[in-house]
């Protein structure tokens, strides 16, 4: 179980030939997520790690009836790669690269609302349920299977937050990066509505940063919706001054809303408990619970 | 990446969309030649990518060619905000009877374009967007079907005009769509759009951001950007040529970590530690060896930095490449100052093995990491 | 009764300032159409032959709730025209105007696709179901109601047969122009399919040209649907030496089909009836019935 | 409107297409120059717009520099089917070892763009289109979400492509589109894209029609179009300044109509009766009494034309307005060629009494006057 993925998932990788493709396919094979195909223009007819690569995912799909894909095609490349998957009826894309441009993402994801295809990034370390499915970048072992769903919008901040989790023998039914790019194509909202959904899942952990305003969003839904599952929440970037720009466009403070206080205070009006540190969050499941 | 007020304005101007006639100088003499060449009063702006110029006094008016070279002079002497005025830009003064304000940005939420227009622009549009949001228009853009003349007619009938300044206003809204797409803006704004006394419509102001990642596609202004024309420290300047995000910070502990959310956690918790962080940067996804030393060589290029602290959680970044990047920086550069590293995820063993035979220690928690770099900074 | 149009059309007029929209607005009103309202951007406010003008056809529609708007734009604007029409809910727009882009028109008919929308033309004469309702340029003497329903892609030619049927009392359900343009909304099975479901009509006139193939397909669709009307058929440009292009990109001769000799053929082996001059279609109908 | 193909070539050169080094030239000494230039072997290429150049001698082989210039001058002093050869295009010969075509067009069953592809072009490709449809690949592209590369790629695999190859005609026909939707073109053609020895892929062949409906959007080749430059008669020429359709056709009695459909039945209906049409005259809908005036100018300037038929029925077209252009012509250029009229439909009234008060008869059947005028031509 979890959301999203599971041991059902049939994926192909596109750009497995590329150095991080190629490396973390070797990780995700171990992991045991089965990959039928990978995708290279160019490479077609050749093996990484004994997965076959095609030219195009056409090709690869003639061969094998994947369900999803995982892209790691550099950024002038990616949304493209991503719409070749999509106009192939893959219903599951997770797009790894980052700093796709803004206008390719739009487009893409106004195609993957069309089609109703769930995509996850740009720019995130992908999924993981624990020992069903990782397609992702994460360091497997700092995962173990339980109850709490994770979701996040950055990438390395939530192998923070879970390794310190696993430690403290909590355990997670799936983790995923929203991406950090500004589109993604999901948003915590539609992530929490699937947690609510899943049975494994117990509570929730929502990693925030500065700027935008999907945490005060967010915290409106869970308010509003009468959200069922507990919620944790940890919001980077406390530290950071006003009008700066911190790594990715997503962190610019706009106004009162975008700032860690505003998202913080939202959360913690909707019933959210707020960790102030990345270790508090498992402490604070605990009393959640 | 920002584009100077005179780039904007030129690229609006090639577009057809009026703006006030006008002239770029980086010195006097420049400056009054210009203004020989339009009529008076001039308008003389400093050039400079700051936000705020119009308050630091970067913008003067005047009445004569002679007023206009002074106005010339004085900005060009002038530093906005630390920031040393280059250029100036010399333009004839509209008479303006009501500023309005057009834009288009990106919805994050709702994933598109967005196109924004207020009857009430200039210095007055965040003011009237916080308290009276019924004001500014907002229409989301589909991008399989674009923006169209019509769409940009509804708007300028919600603002108030119609007859032939709405179909003006549907013309220069639809080319500003253009010019922002064309040019991969992030945000393309006319703040004030000036409706002047015979109910023509100019751009008195324009800024364009262009979004970064689409720069690969931009390459007139990529290269500008690598050139140095624009508003960064050497240390920031650096960093952009090599793709990395950084940001200065007032502190001293210098931070390098992986991923923009871990990096602000950790200036985060540095500051709940006590301390003060010199800089954010972020040295990304999959970072080389190459990559990690350039990042240490720009961190400690700043005289500010007392202490460095690197905050490492491997996914696609290797913990054994980001080991070989710290040796490598500190033989290249000899790195005197204290360093504490905090390395775990990917490759983790074969990292900690590569520092630890360098005699270099590697904490694993993130927390007793910071606890330990504030202390040193302290000392 | 009749098709596409009848008595519960309520019109706008987009372009109803212009020379051609006044002229023919006046016409269309004094036929007994329900115009409520013109748009023409710039000119809101004013009044053509006592219908109030608008900048915007949602302007328009916040007064009266049309559900056809006919279209006098110049070429540049007129798709745009069309597109205001089709977002704002309209679901059956006439375009007149000839000599819109390839381009514009083809993003146009996806879009009017999409939402479900009937499109007649661009460079078509309109369509009139007499005595009901005329959303068109024809002269409207050389209607009478009656059983037969014509559909063209030439205008002028429509006007020849339509007066020599009226002459000879043969009556309309209803007469429509495809329109000239390489690229239009309808094509004839769209229309033979319509008229086969209206029970007023009893049998079809269809007026073809050289260039492309509709005609052959159209046969097709006879022959293999077993159409249950009876169809009448004229072709125009049987003189045309091939590879000349006559008026419109519609008539180029391409290969074998497009010629008139060909789709003659093919109509005549679909049971279709095909006159040799436009006043032989009265006598061919006559036979028909 | 059709580009020559030196503007075609270099337009896809301009997105970066591959096409052969040359140059183009309107005298022998240009021809030299731009020879020296290259590398031999040439091909040089006949300037002209009408079909089959190739079967009519316009394109010459050379190995050396002054053959170069023998070939240039022979073509320059050639008309190929009537057409004066004006420039010649000399060009590296490539060494070719496959033929293909790549093309967009227009599907207008489909109202769509459509991509098509056969690994056999070149000459042969009409023949394939017609034997083996099946190896003619046809991608229709949805307006909304365009052509990406990642199509052209599986249309080159479908074409037996693999590998590098696969990814190079994935670019190539991807640019192509572009160039297809910046320009307008209503055709966009490289045939044959060629396949060299060492596995690269040449445009030796381009073909680019614009859409004449969005000229005024392409000014470039409006005006092109406008200077004459395209092989058009004095009729034509003066037909397109007028935005009239004209056709030149080999009979004596001269048609002029309104709508494309009416005028070709008018053809047809003057052959039943056994005359010849001297040309097709469509003045389109709405003619002013200019519109009229300036067609009759044109149709009456071609000596082969006897006698006139005006055939006009009215919808958009008014009748008093074609009666006063008639009447316009009548006193300008002074009519004294046996006219037919046939006049009915929107203000048919009012046409009908303008002639008739100026002396002119008008008819109401359309086969009637045929009939008349088809006599009058055979006197």
């Amino acid at each position: 179980m979890g959301i999203i993925v599971d041991k059902n998932i049939r994926a192909i990788v596109q750009g497995i030939t590329g150095t991080q493709g190629s490396f973390h396919t070797q990780l995700m094979l171990k992991y045991g997520t089965r990959i039928d195909a990978g995708v290279t223009p160019g490479k077609g007819g050749t093996q990484i790690h004994g997965v076959p690569v095609y030219d195009t995912v056409e090709a690869a799909l003639e061969e094998y009836s994947a369900n999803a894909s995982i892209i790691f095609v550099p950024a002038p490349f990616a949304a493209d790669a991503a719409l070749e998957a999509l106009e192939n009826r893959i219903e599951t894309i997770i797009i790894i690269t980052e700093h796709i441009p803004i206008k390719d993402a739009v487009n893409l994801m106004a195609y993957a609302k069309k089609v109703k295809a769930t995509v996850i990034g740009p720019n995130t370390p992908g999924i993981i349920t624990p020992k069903e499915c990782k397609l992702g970048i994460m360091p497997a072992h700092i995962f173990k299977p339980g109850g709490t769903g994770m979701v996040s919008r950055s990438g390395t901040l939530t192998y923070e937050i879970a390794a310190s989790l696993t430690r403290n023998s909590i355990g997670q039914s799936t983790c995923l990066g929203l991406g950090g790019d500004p589109i993604t194509g999901l948003n915590f909202i539609d992530v929490l509505e699937a947690f609510e959904k899943d049975p494994q899942t117990k509570d929730v952990v929502l990693i925030g940063e500065i700027g935008g305003n999907l945490e005060e969003l967010t915290a409106e839904y869970i308010a509003k919706e009468n959200y069922r599952k507990p919620v944790v929440a940890f919001i980077a970037g406390r530290s950071a001054p006003p009008g700066k720009r911190m790594g990715h466009a997503g962190a610019i403070i706009m106004g009162k809303a975008g700032g860690a206080e505003n998202k913080i205070e939202a959360l913690k009006s909707a019933g959210v408990k707020v960790a102030e540190k990345p270790s508090d969050v498992a402490r604070l499941l605990g009393k959640a619970c | 990446m920002k584009l100077f007020e005179y780039e904007a304005k030129t690229i609006l101007a090639k577009y057809g969309i009026p703006t006030p006639i006008g002239g770029l100088a980086t010195n006097v003499s420049q400056a009054r030649e210009i203004a020989t060449e339009l009529k008076p009063p001039f308008v003389v702006k400093a050039q400079v990518l700051v936000a705020g110029r119009g308050k630091a006094g970067g913008i003067l008016f005047s009445e004569s060619i002679p007023e206009a070279g002074k106005a010339a002079e004085k900005l060009l002497n002038m530093r906005i905000k630390g920031i040393p005025v280059r250029s100036v830009w010399i333009e004839e003064k509209i008479q303006i009877e009501k500023e309005l304000y057009l834009g288009i940005t990106i919805d994050r939420v709702n994933r598109s374009h967005v196109a924004i227009a207020s009857a009430v622009g200039g210095m007055a549009i965040e003011e009237i967007a916080a308290k009276a949001p019924e004001k500014v228009i907002k229409f989301l853009i589909n991008p399989h079907y674009g923006f169209h003349s019509f769409h940009a007619r509804q708007i300028a009938r919600k603002m108030g005009y119609s007859g032939k300044q709405l179909v003006t206003l549907g013309k220069i809204f639809e080319k500003l769509y253009h010019v922002g797409m064309d040019y991969d803006a992030e945000l393309i704004e006319m703040n004030p759009l000036a409706e002047t006394f015979d109910g023509e419509f100019v751009a008195a102001d324009a800024r364009i951001l262009i979004d970064n990642n689409a720069l690969f596609r931009q390459q007139e202004y990529k290269k500008r950007l690598l050139e140095g024309e624009s508003e960064l420290t050497v240390q920031e300047l650096e960093a952009t040529r090599n793709n990395l995000a950084y940001v200065k910070l007032d502190g001293n502990i210098g931070v390098i970590g992986n991923g923009a959310g871990l990096v602000m956690a950790t200036l985060d918790t540095i500051q709940y530690y006590g301390g003060k962080p010199a800089n954010f940067l972020d040295v990304g996804g999959g970072a080389t060896s190459e990559r990690i030393a350039t990042a240490l060589d720009i961190v400690l290029s700043d005289s500010h930095v007392k202490a460095l602290f690197i905050n490492i959680l491997g996914g696609i970044t290797r913990c054994d490449e980001v080991a070989r990047g710290i040796l490598r920086a500190k033989e290249k550069v000899g790195v005197t100052k204290p360093m504490v590293i905090r390395l775990v995820g990917t490759n983790e063993e074969e990292g900690k093995r590569i520092l630890t035979e360098a005699g270099i220690h590697v904490l694993e928690s993130m927390e007793e990491a910071a606890q330990k770099v504030v202390e040193i900074s302290k000392q």
